[in-house]
């Protein structure tokens, strides 16, 4: 048998079924992953689509799945500060600094676009190791630290963008293109989605070979198959569906590819590792051994770097920087996105995963009530109500394992 | 709160997608934010109601952004994928909405820039009143009062917020007559959000700094005014000179109480109703020419007016724009009374 | 020579002097017991050789050199390992994650099975009875937990193994795994220092019995020449207390 | 000896010096409690001061303490939602929603002013309630649902203040009256400050003696003697240099009553013990057969219920509601002035008088710079640099509490 | 008639199925020591006895009557008391903070006097080495930690007082005063529980010894007519173990 199937009090496992009744038990269990979220949002999904039959079409999923990128980014940021147990309110005020930053130095003063881009992300890194100096040294709680940050860097924001107040980006450079008008061919997309599914079972597949050559239990082949298969069909119809109109814009596959960046490094680095363990209990990560102190200031990197990022996006999605950008709920947005994600605030819970579909959730509210013509006061009503419920289905997931001993 | 997903549903009366003639079109109303109420309480409604009139059939979606360009974008898209037939849109940053100008008219969709203009890429045609232009215009209304009273001192100066652009042509509008004035300025401020408590909180700080020497305050807005006005009633001192703009009921409370200067009404029913007129030709297929070209785009523009004491009957409540019932309530009535308004 | 020695350590909790003027000698292949009462402070020595805490004053001699441990990183550096007492794990990594925590294999591509394999061996070494090493910490028992924490001081290639109350939590069989494992430690010539309440397991394992009293030194025993009733005496500080009084009782 | 005081390794302390040792030592050690935020505070007030010479004068301190209150009792309810380690993000929204009711009850149905403020207090009570009741029933993260919050009752402040969007309150009302110009006559605010003194020595003195009864170590009659005409001397300062110009203002006498209040309550009484439990182990307080959820559902009632009648207060400082009431930052000045008041983001520290001195701090630096006349981008960056600073000089002190192991 | 008693009792976490089909007796005035490898289930047991976990399935009965433990707060009030082998303090809380916890003296206005004069009472009953009991309970050691905990299990006037290996932190002196303790509540009528890997502890005060092995009963035994020998075999599964080993090569 197995070397870590030996013990009595196991229920086996086996093939196909085995990993059917592993979820089934998992899901008893609570411990559901990211299942709770997407039924949240297909919840939502419905609901909408019964209101106005526009809402799934492809013009407007298209449509969303663009306006995910920016703060999806700025989303993935924050869950790496949430997974140590510490938080961002400035990446608002980065992102809006940064798109400014951005049209001056590319509108302004005529730098070239990568330098001006360059200029930007670095900007925002050096931001995040300013908090992590800030944090390490004086033990500032984060939340002050980065308030702070959200004021003075509005403030400089405002500076920057002077009397202007706004700048235009010119609308045939290649960032506004990128983030509004360049779409996947759609060979290149189906390509993508066999690529993917492709990979997915070979790593399963050599993981698994592994696994048994050094006498561990292992998924089966069937189970793996079915996976990718699955995965394929899920892109490919998506892929399609979406050219039924635009199809995919580069900005959302640069803003996936982030996503799948910031999964490997958390689930299969060392760092990834360290950030999990200061999140769960920073005294035992610094006994291990851990550079405690390393691994916070990567995360504000990350974070402030992710938030300029974004606001490079944003700025090119609208082709302008204006005062306002980054500004009212850019900072909640990305935070409930990570949270709604299933991110816990208290740190060591969390997945790159959960920054995208938080964002979807949080998007497919948004846009989901913009084709409801309502007041604004009913719409903020509505928008918390859905908010609510959507989260609701993660939560009585959450209680049923809470009542299992998981807390 | 579930209760009001039903009323919210029933609001929308699910048309189908593309309605292709006239009869069942759809026109989009983008409107900016939320800081000032006329742009729910006015603007809509009277859009609506003159669209009605001219197209019983058709739809008006109806957004207000609340001063998030990204989101106005959103809301542009949305109505665009929703197949609307124009868009009447104040943008929230006239210089960001060129992306919506953009991709609207590359899917053959006219708009109609109102209130605030498009400068970088021209709109099909743009009706207004400019806010540089009611910035002015409030302040020059409180230097001339000044003048008159034969004040000797300074003016604080109460700006919008400073991530609204809006509130930088304001800004801008004020400055053009208080600089020139001859009265000193003595100090001014950006208010956060609008916030009347920020505003408050400010000039209550002016006013333990420089006591006696300020003799007029020239707010961006109602609230902004009113803020000042509570902060100078919180000092136990006299209320100077206090200046508004939007000339919501509060405002014309104070005004009839004498706490505060002036106000300044839009004629924002014309306004609304002409961009309704306009919009409706796009939708036919027309091309509707301006009164004149501002910006490349053909354009009409129409004057406010500075609503005070003294004409604040006849503006405001002899053309009907307000009700005596709402204004003069308890003890507003003795004002009222006193101006000959019921 | 002994590989660590310390002299006149002190360390002072507010109003609380938790350690005064401690000295104490560990030599290679040698296994010192400090035993002392609750609140003597054993923990808080184990605290500041590993690192956790800075001393207020005294000297650390590791091999020869007087050094620094400022940092626990500065301690593994050393070749300190160290099991403590509250364990220090993480309840929300898994077992796996848990022991190979710091020394990953293949730090920027996990290697999963090799880790998965070794804490396999590992447990299975120490007896543990854990259904599967792919849960949350925080779904063990205190005894399973308690082996994860010493089956990860023994990964890496310490000079020196530190276990402070290793047993505490553990069943009968895998206390003595434990013991035979204290003592496989010492024949490959590494320092041990434990700390225990047990004196029968004092008695079997250990070459001296260092005890603290009250955070000072009370003595150092050669095990062989000292009876349980002398340590025991020498832990509450007289000879009449109440576990000589128990004994009594129980023998009539 | 005392029967706490028999260990050896305890150094002695009797009498006043003792007193002062112990104060030294708790220093050292890096427990200073609410002195860091004080010198914090003192170093901000030299700053401006010195900037300009308006700042410390009498009447620029009582618009300070006025201009405290309203957020400060937000702040208040705060402090109990972060103790507990949980979060309310609603509480600007529920105060402007509060202000709208009131003015809508008061102006614009004319009922009597008590019913207006009942009414807009009982609808926090309830507001809280709910809060309680999602978070209990489904364990939906404390976050999400304040912010569901924050935008539904937005959403219903917008509906309420309905096509008025500003609604007066009259000057000469009483409300309004409390909040701008009624001032505690001079002899009253001496009277408070001696009751204050007085309370303080007497009941110091009588647990004193119950302890020396009970064969405990008690602090000693000079000690408590030098305390109380510390706190006389002080406050008679206070109220002297206040009454320089318009005095102290009854609505700042009322915040300062409802923190002594919720002092006693959080330390004195078995729900502040349980409040505390829940904030540091929940686990560990349902063991010890604490009504958890009642816990919870006491914070966030509280919390929503101060959020209402901080509104109600704002609206009665401004003498108008409108639609922008609660909105900005007053949630996040709120939250700031608890954590900069030592109150932990993770639950189980701070204390009611952390909310006085947070909000202090914060209006401190808003007055400051209010004097200034700063363009306003440089004053967003002075802003967070001077919050920074005040809140660094508190961290320093718990970086060397952290060294002596009091993480 | 038994006080307590447990009958068909069974939990499963996600896949590991913890305790099957658990029956249990604990009379007044009996001491029930449950001794068991790692990860037998003990403490599972427990919980569900303190209103921790809802058992999946079994019927408990008190005093006669069949009763749910849906909470904490219903086994206190039937007059359960436990000492969780996590202690479940509140670390940000006192010494007397935490002895009270639930159970303050005035809850409207605390009397704290009271209140401490009774915790140092308590703690020296159980000869406690806490020097303040005015710190956080975050500062103290290993061993006073239990001490708290235990000594807030006797506050209150429970009629079965359940102990989670109460010894594993105790210096010799604490661990003989808390067997002292659980022979007086023992005289006093009391049903106790006692949880332990200890044999010489159990030996000494348990009336009956139930041993669990994998979740299930695996033998009870009256304490005077069983070895420590069959007890250990019981545990383990195997008469000869490594328990047996080392004793053989002790002796040899
Ligand atoms: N972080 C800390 N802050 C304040 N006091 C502390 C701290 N850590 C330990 N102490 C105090 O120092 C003394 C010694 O504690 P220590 O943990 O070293 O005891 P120990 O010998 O390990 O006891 P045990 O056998 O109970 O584990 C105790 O009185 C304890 O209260
Ligand atoms: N909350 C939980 N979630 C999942 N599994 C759990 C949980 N609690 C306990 N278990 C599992 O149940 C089994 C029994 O655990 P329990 O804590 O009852 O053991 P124990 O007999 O007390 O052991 P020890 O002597 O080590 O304290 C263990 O395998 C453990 O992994
Ligand atoms: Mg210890
Ligand atoms: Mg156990």
């Amino acid at each position: 048998m197995a070397t870590d199937r030996q013990d009595e009090r196991l229920q086996s496992r086996e093939g196909l079924r085995g990993a059917l009744t592993d979820v089934l038990d998992r899901a008893r269990g609570g411990d559901l992953g990211v299942i709770p979220v997407v039924v949240g949002l297909i919840v939502i999904w419905s609901v909408f689509q019964i209101l106005n039959p526009i809402f799934l079409s492809s013009a407007n999923l298209v449509n969303l799945t663009l306006e995910s990128a920016a703060v999806g980014v700025i989303a993935l940021g924050i869950v790496c500060v949430l997974l140590v147990g510490q938080i961002d309110l400035s990446v608002g005020s980065v992102s809006g600094l940064s798109g400014a930053v951005l049209a001056v130095l590319f509108v302004g003063q005529g730098l070239p676009v990568w330098l001006a881009i360059a200029a930007s992300v670095l900007m925002g890194a050096v931001i995040g190791w300013i908090y992590g100096q800030l944090f390490n040294r004086f033990g500032v709680p984060s939340f002050v630290i980065t308030l702070a940050g959200l004021l003075a860097f509005l403030g400089l924001q405002l500076y920057v963008l002077g009397t202007k107040g706004s700048i235009n980006l010119p609308f045939d450079s290649g960032l506004v293109n990128f983030a509004q008008l360049d779409f996947v061919p759609a060979w290149l997309s189906y390509t993508f989605a066999v690529i993917a599914a492709v990979w997915l079972f070979a790593s399963g597949y050599l993981h698994a070979q592994a696994r048994r050559k050094a006498g561990l239990s292992a998924r089966s082949v069937s189970a793996l198959a079915v996976r990718s298969v699955a995965l394929l069909v899920v892109l490919a119809f998506v892929v399609w569906y979406l050219g039924q109109t635009r199809g995919v814009g580069w900005m959302f596959v640069f803003f996936v590819a982030l996503v799948l960046i910031m999964h490997y490094l958390l689930s299969r680095t060392k760092w990834g590792r360290a950030v999990y363990a200061v999140g769960g209990n920073v005294e035992a990560a610094r006994r291990a051994g851990i550079n405690v102190r390393a691994v916070y200031t990567s995360v504000f990197v990350l974070c402030s770097t992710f938030a300029a990022v974004g606001g490079i996006l944003a700025a090119a999605r609208l082709a302008a920087a204006n005062q306002s950008s980054g500004a009212g709920d850019v900072n909640l947005n990305a935070i409930a996105a990570a949270v709604i994600g299933g991110t816990s605030l208290f740190g060591g819970r969390g997945t790159a995963f959960g920054a995208l579909l938080g964002i979807i959730v949080i998007q497919s509210i948004s846009s989901g009530l913009t084709l409801l013509n309502l007041d604004s006061s009913i719409r903020f009503v509505v928008t918390g109500a859905v908010l609510l419920l959507a989260v609701i289905v993660d939560s009585v997931s959450r209680r049923s394992r809470t009542s299992h001993g998981r807390a | 709160a579930c209760g009001s997903d039903s009323g919210a549903g029933g609001g929308t009366g699910s048309a189908s997608g593309g309605g292709g003639d006239v009869q069942n079109a759809k026109v989009a109303f983008l409107m900016p934010d939320l800081a000032s109420t006329r742009y729910e309480l006015q603007d809509k409604p009277l859009f609506e109601a003159k669209m009605k009139q001219l197209c019983p059939s058709c739809e008006v979606i109806y957004q207000n952004a609340d001063s998030d360009a990204a989101k106005q974008q959103q809301q542009a898209n949305s109505a665009l994928a929703q197949g609307v037939k124009a868009i009447v849109i104040d943008p929230v940053d006239s210089a960001a909405a060129a992306t919506i100008v953009k991709s609207a008219q590359a899917q053959q969709v006219p708009v109609i820039a109102y209130d605030r203009p498009i400068p970088a890429t021209p709109a099909d045609y743009y009706i207004s009143f400019d806010n540089e232009k009611i910035g002015s215009m409030i302040a020059q209304s409180l230097v001339d009062h000044l003048k008159a009273e034969k004040a000797e001192g300074g003016i604080l100066q109460v700006n919008g917020s400073p991530t609204d652009a809006a509130a930088g042509l304001i800004k801008k509008g004020i400055h053009s007559a208080v600089d020139p004035s001859g009265f000193k300025l003595l100090a001014e401020y950006d208010t956060p959000d609008w916030q009347p408590e920020k505003a408050q909180t400010w000039v209550s700080g002016q006013i333990t700094q420089f006591k006696d020497q300020i003799v007029g305050v020239v707010a961006a807005n109602d609230g902004t005014g009113g803020g000042a006005i509570a902060a100078f009633k919180a000092a136990g001192v006299k209320v100077p000179p206090v200046t508004g703009n939007d000339a919501e009921v509060a405002a014309a409370q104070r005004i009839i109480a004498g706490d505060q200067y002036n106000t300044i009404s839009k004629p924002i029913k014309i306004v609304a109703e002409a961009s309704a007129n306009v919009a409706y030709e796009f939708m036919q297929g027309k091309k509707p020419a301006g009164k004149t070209q501002l910006y490349n785009t053909p354009s009409e523009l129409f004057v406010p007016t500075v609503v005070t004491k003294e004409n604040i009957k006849e503006v405001l409540f002899d053309s009907g724009i307000m009700k005596a019932a709402d204004v003069c309530t308890g003890e507003y009535a003795k004002g009222c009374a006193e101006l000959g308004i019921q | 020579m002994s590989v660590l020695s310390l002299r006149g350590i002190g360390k002072t909790f507010g109003a609380v002097a938790a350690l005064t003027d401690i000295d104490l000698d560990v030599d290679a292949g040698q296994v010192v017991a400090v035993v002392g009462d609750n609140g003597a402070g054993k923990s808080t020595l184990v605290k500041i050789l590993s690192g956790v805490h800075p001393p207020d004053g005294g000297t650390i001699t590791f091999e020869g050199r007087e050094v620094e441990i400022p940092t626990p990183a500065a301690a593994h550096k050393l070749g300190i390992a160290t099991v403590f007492q509250d364990l220090a794990l993480c309840e929300n990594l898994n077992v796996i994650q848990n022991l190979f925590l710091g020394q990953e294999i293949r730090p920027l591509r996990l290697n999963d099975v090799a880790m998965e394999t070794r804490s396999w061996e590992l447990l299975r070494q120490l007896s543990a009875k854990i259904p599967s090493v792919r849960v949350p910490v925080a779904a063990l028992s205190g005894g399973q937990r308690q082996t994860v924490a010493i089956a990860r001081s023994l990964l890496g290639d310490p000079k020196i193994i530190i276990l402070d109350e290793p047993t505490a939590a553990l069943g009968v069989a895998q206390t003595a795994e434990v013991l035979n494992l204290v003592e496989r430690l010492r024949e490959n010539g590494l320092g041990v220092i434990m700390i225990s309440h047990n004196m029968a397991d004092v008695k079997a394992v250990a070459d001296t019995v260092a005890v603290l009293r009250l955070g000072r030194n009370n003595g150092v025993f050669d095990v062989d020449s000292v009876s349980t009733e002398d340590i025991v005496a020498a832990i509450t500080g007289a000879t009449d207390n109440v576990v000589s009084r128990r004994a009594r009782r129980g023998q009539s």
